[in-house]
């Protein structure tokens, strides 16, 4: 099982309609090149799953730029005008979920969890076409799982076994989406062999993984 | 000192040895620059860190703060992914949470993350940082550019929470909401006048607020050009 | 070879290179070492890793298997805590999780955890592991030490979960379920009746299934000695 | 904040009646020498919240055979036979819950979650006396988050700021406990300077840590 593949093999996985999941905050921890190879693959009418729409030139918000996404999931669009211009436009579809929400979701999506009950939202907007319960006389809205078809996520290095650690901050959401996609892609910076990172300091385990991409030096 | 510098160093005497804290973008930030000394506090970032600090020597590119700054990280700090950060923020292991407001009300409702029709930003982390931090203080100017009120009787902006706001500190006054608002304390310089004149919301006034009748606002500035800058 | 060998054995070839097993304790934890050259797994352990491996060297009182066994860990493994493990279980990460009964029925139930007011061991993480692996295989010795049947028509003891069992392995033949059981194939020497008279549960005989009608049984031994083994 | 004490000191923290963590599994990862402070100090009419009851004279089984333990959480309890002799004997009240339920449900405890929907357990005896939810055709149970007075746990090493990090199979619940309990007092084979411990590899976060012990060498 060699789940080493190159870019060119990635771009044919991709298909028109597709829910992704991509790593990172604010653009850092997201995977540059496999962002560029979804642009240049051509899938169009894709939802997003991301914790925000990141810049114009960067992560995710190359995909709304070029008009690739028809629904963001997403916890903050600020640093993005064009997200903002497309959803006024009604060219693209934006669910604003609480960041903590939406970590838990996507969570639970990899988790094989029905949801998760938090208070956060109740009052707001969010709670809106939510379940609602109250335990012990807090009122909690039942937020639902996320999966998606691929997640493209970004790691530091991973092992041959798909072994991962990230780096710093760029960490985020990727060890969540790791777990909560049909076919998780992860970009790395260094591939080492198998058995060359400490079982101790791994964070996403290699048999969540499908396929390692090294990253191109720019 | 600016209004900012004025909040900022304001809350930060809100802010005790040890405390866990996270703190929002822009005023926010001011803070750490006015901790007295002998008070150390760890700073959270929502994008999956504590112990953030100062950027020293280069810039690197996967260490970030929450608004996507570059920063460093102090010995004793420690990295973890999204669900991690936020089990901390939801789960009370952050003492403190400072955000600005658009708009915050005697009810501890307060609104901070869209304008519809104008601006959508997002919550990003708010909602959660203001449901889940144990003390949840609000740092902002007292009133807008414009003058407006945004210290409320209710918010009319889309909420970020119920309920939930402690203590507000802008340059002119601290409140906490307790049952009502309440004024706790002046800036020098600033009568109650001052801030009943700048403030939608009714208030109480605290046994221990001194009013500083004969003020002249001259010494924050930002009310001083906008007298019964009401809504 | 004993049944429990040929259980092992027979489960092993249930397992394609890459699988990722959870073997429960017991007989299960015989099944590597019948895998086929070429077929390489990798098993989780649901107190925390991934890449279980047998003991080499001393004993390290850290690493241990899920029933408290000293082992070890193969290159490519790694640690985790109980809520990675069984979100891993949990999430469909597992490809199989081989377990023992008490009882099996045609409906795919599965007790396993306790007999009342005798013995109540805990489901431990047998009922995460029946919900969320995505192959089920139940391996055990066909009926009772006493004779009696263990694949029922409905299990009478407190069910492990409802309806997740997939596959039966037992010394004498292997079952799966796929609205109702169906029986799938013998173990050299068995036949049809052979099976009848020690299930209890009515079943369909799979179109591959080779019937050994001449058979005497005196292979595997252990139902041998209880013709007609009805509850 | 010193947050280092010696074992005499963590002795007068434990209460009648309290509600007690204590990570480990089958006693991997159990902090002995706190659960000897524990019993030395006399607390009784505990409730204990752990994976199983480990062994009679290891772990928090050591508790049970002492007659501290009126309630115990647990998911299996089949290693300590006084475990069964005291439920069947109505001296003790033992709640199975599932494994994976049991770490969500502690997780929820510390992550401020009002609780988590799970297959887990539908159609048995663990869906007694509790809410379902039906969310894309699949029935969940509703599983609500438990907290703890103290947690006990163990670690391999600590910094002074509470990091820590675990070994091997020991690490278990210990990370989950951490943040579930109103005190938290971590058992360390080793203690090192603040900053001794690379970032990147901290499991628990110190924030969440109140006291450290370094164990005794037995």
């Amino acid at each position: 099982m060699n789940k080493c593949i190159s870019l060119q093999e990635v771009k044919g996985l991709f298909k028109d309609g597709m829910t992704i999941m991509c790593g990172g905050f604010l653009g850092v921890g997201s995977p540059e090149g496999l962002v560029r190879e979804l642009i240049n693959n051509g899938a169009k009418n894709l939802t997003v799953i991301s914790n925000d729409s990141a810049f114009p030139e960067m992560g995710v918000g190359q995909l709304i730029v070029n008009k690739r996404v028809v629904k963001l999931i997403a916890s903050h669009i600020g640093t993005n005008p064009e997200t903002g211009r497309q959803m006024i436009a009604n060219e693209l579809e934006v669910i604003l979920v609480p960041q903590g929400t939406l970590a838990e979701r996507i969570r639970c999506g990899g988790a094989g969890l029905g949801g998760v009950l938090t208070e956060t939202g109740i009052g707001t907007l969010v709670e809106e076409g939510k379940i609602k319960l109250v335990s012990n006389s807090v009122k909690y809205l039942v937020e639902l799982p996320l999966r998606a078809d691929i997640a493209i996520i970004k790691a530091k290095k991973a092992d041959r076994a798909g072994n991962l650690v990230y780096e710093k901050s760029a960490r985020n959401f990727n060890p969540l989406m790791a777990l909560a996609a049909d076919r998780v892609i992860v970009e790395v910076d260094e591939l080492v062999d198998t058995g060359e990172i400490d079982p101790e300091t791994v964070v996403t385990p290699g048999v969540v993984i499908d396929n390692i991409v090294v990253a191109e030096r720019y | 000192m600016t209004p900012k510098e004025i909040i900022a160093r304001r809350v930060a005497r809100e802010l005790k040895n040890g405390d866990v804290v996270n703190l929002g973008i822009g005023l926010p930030t001011l803070i750490p620059n006015y901790l007295e000394p002998g008070v150390d506090i760890v700073l959270q970032s929502e994008n999956g860190f504590l112990g953030l600090g100062p950027l020293f020597g280069e810039a690197d590119p996967c260490l970030v703060n929450a608004g996507g700054q570059p920063c460093g990280i102090l010995p004793g700090g420690a990295f973890f992914d999204s669900a991690m950060s936020f089990a901390l923020i939801r789960g009370g292991h952050v003492d403190v949470s400072v955000l600005g407001a658009l708009q915050v009300d005697s009810q501890g409702n307060l609104a901070n993350w869209m304008v519809p029709g104008k601006k959508v930003p997002g919550m990003g982390g708010a909602m959660d940082l203001v449901t889940g931090a144990r003390h949840v203080i609000i740092a902002m100017e007292h009133c807008t550019k414009d003058g407006a009120a945004k210290i409320l009787t209710q918010c009319t902006l889309p909420l970020t929470c119920v309920g939930k706001v402690h203590t507000i500190v802008t340059e002119m006054a601290v409140f906490r909401i307790n049952n009502g608002l309440v004024l706790e304390e002046l800036s020098p310089g600033v009568s109650i006048a001052d801030v009943r004149s700048c403030t939608e919301a009714a208030f109480t006034v605290g046994p221990d607020c001194i009013d500083h009748v004969d003020s002249i606002t001259e010494h924050t500035g930002s009310f001083s050009a906008t007298p019964g800058g009401k809504r």
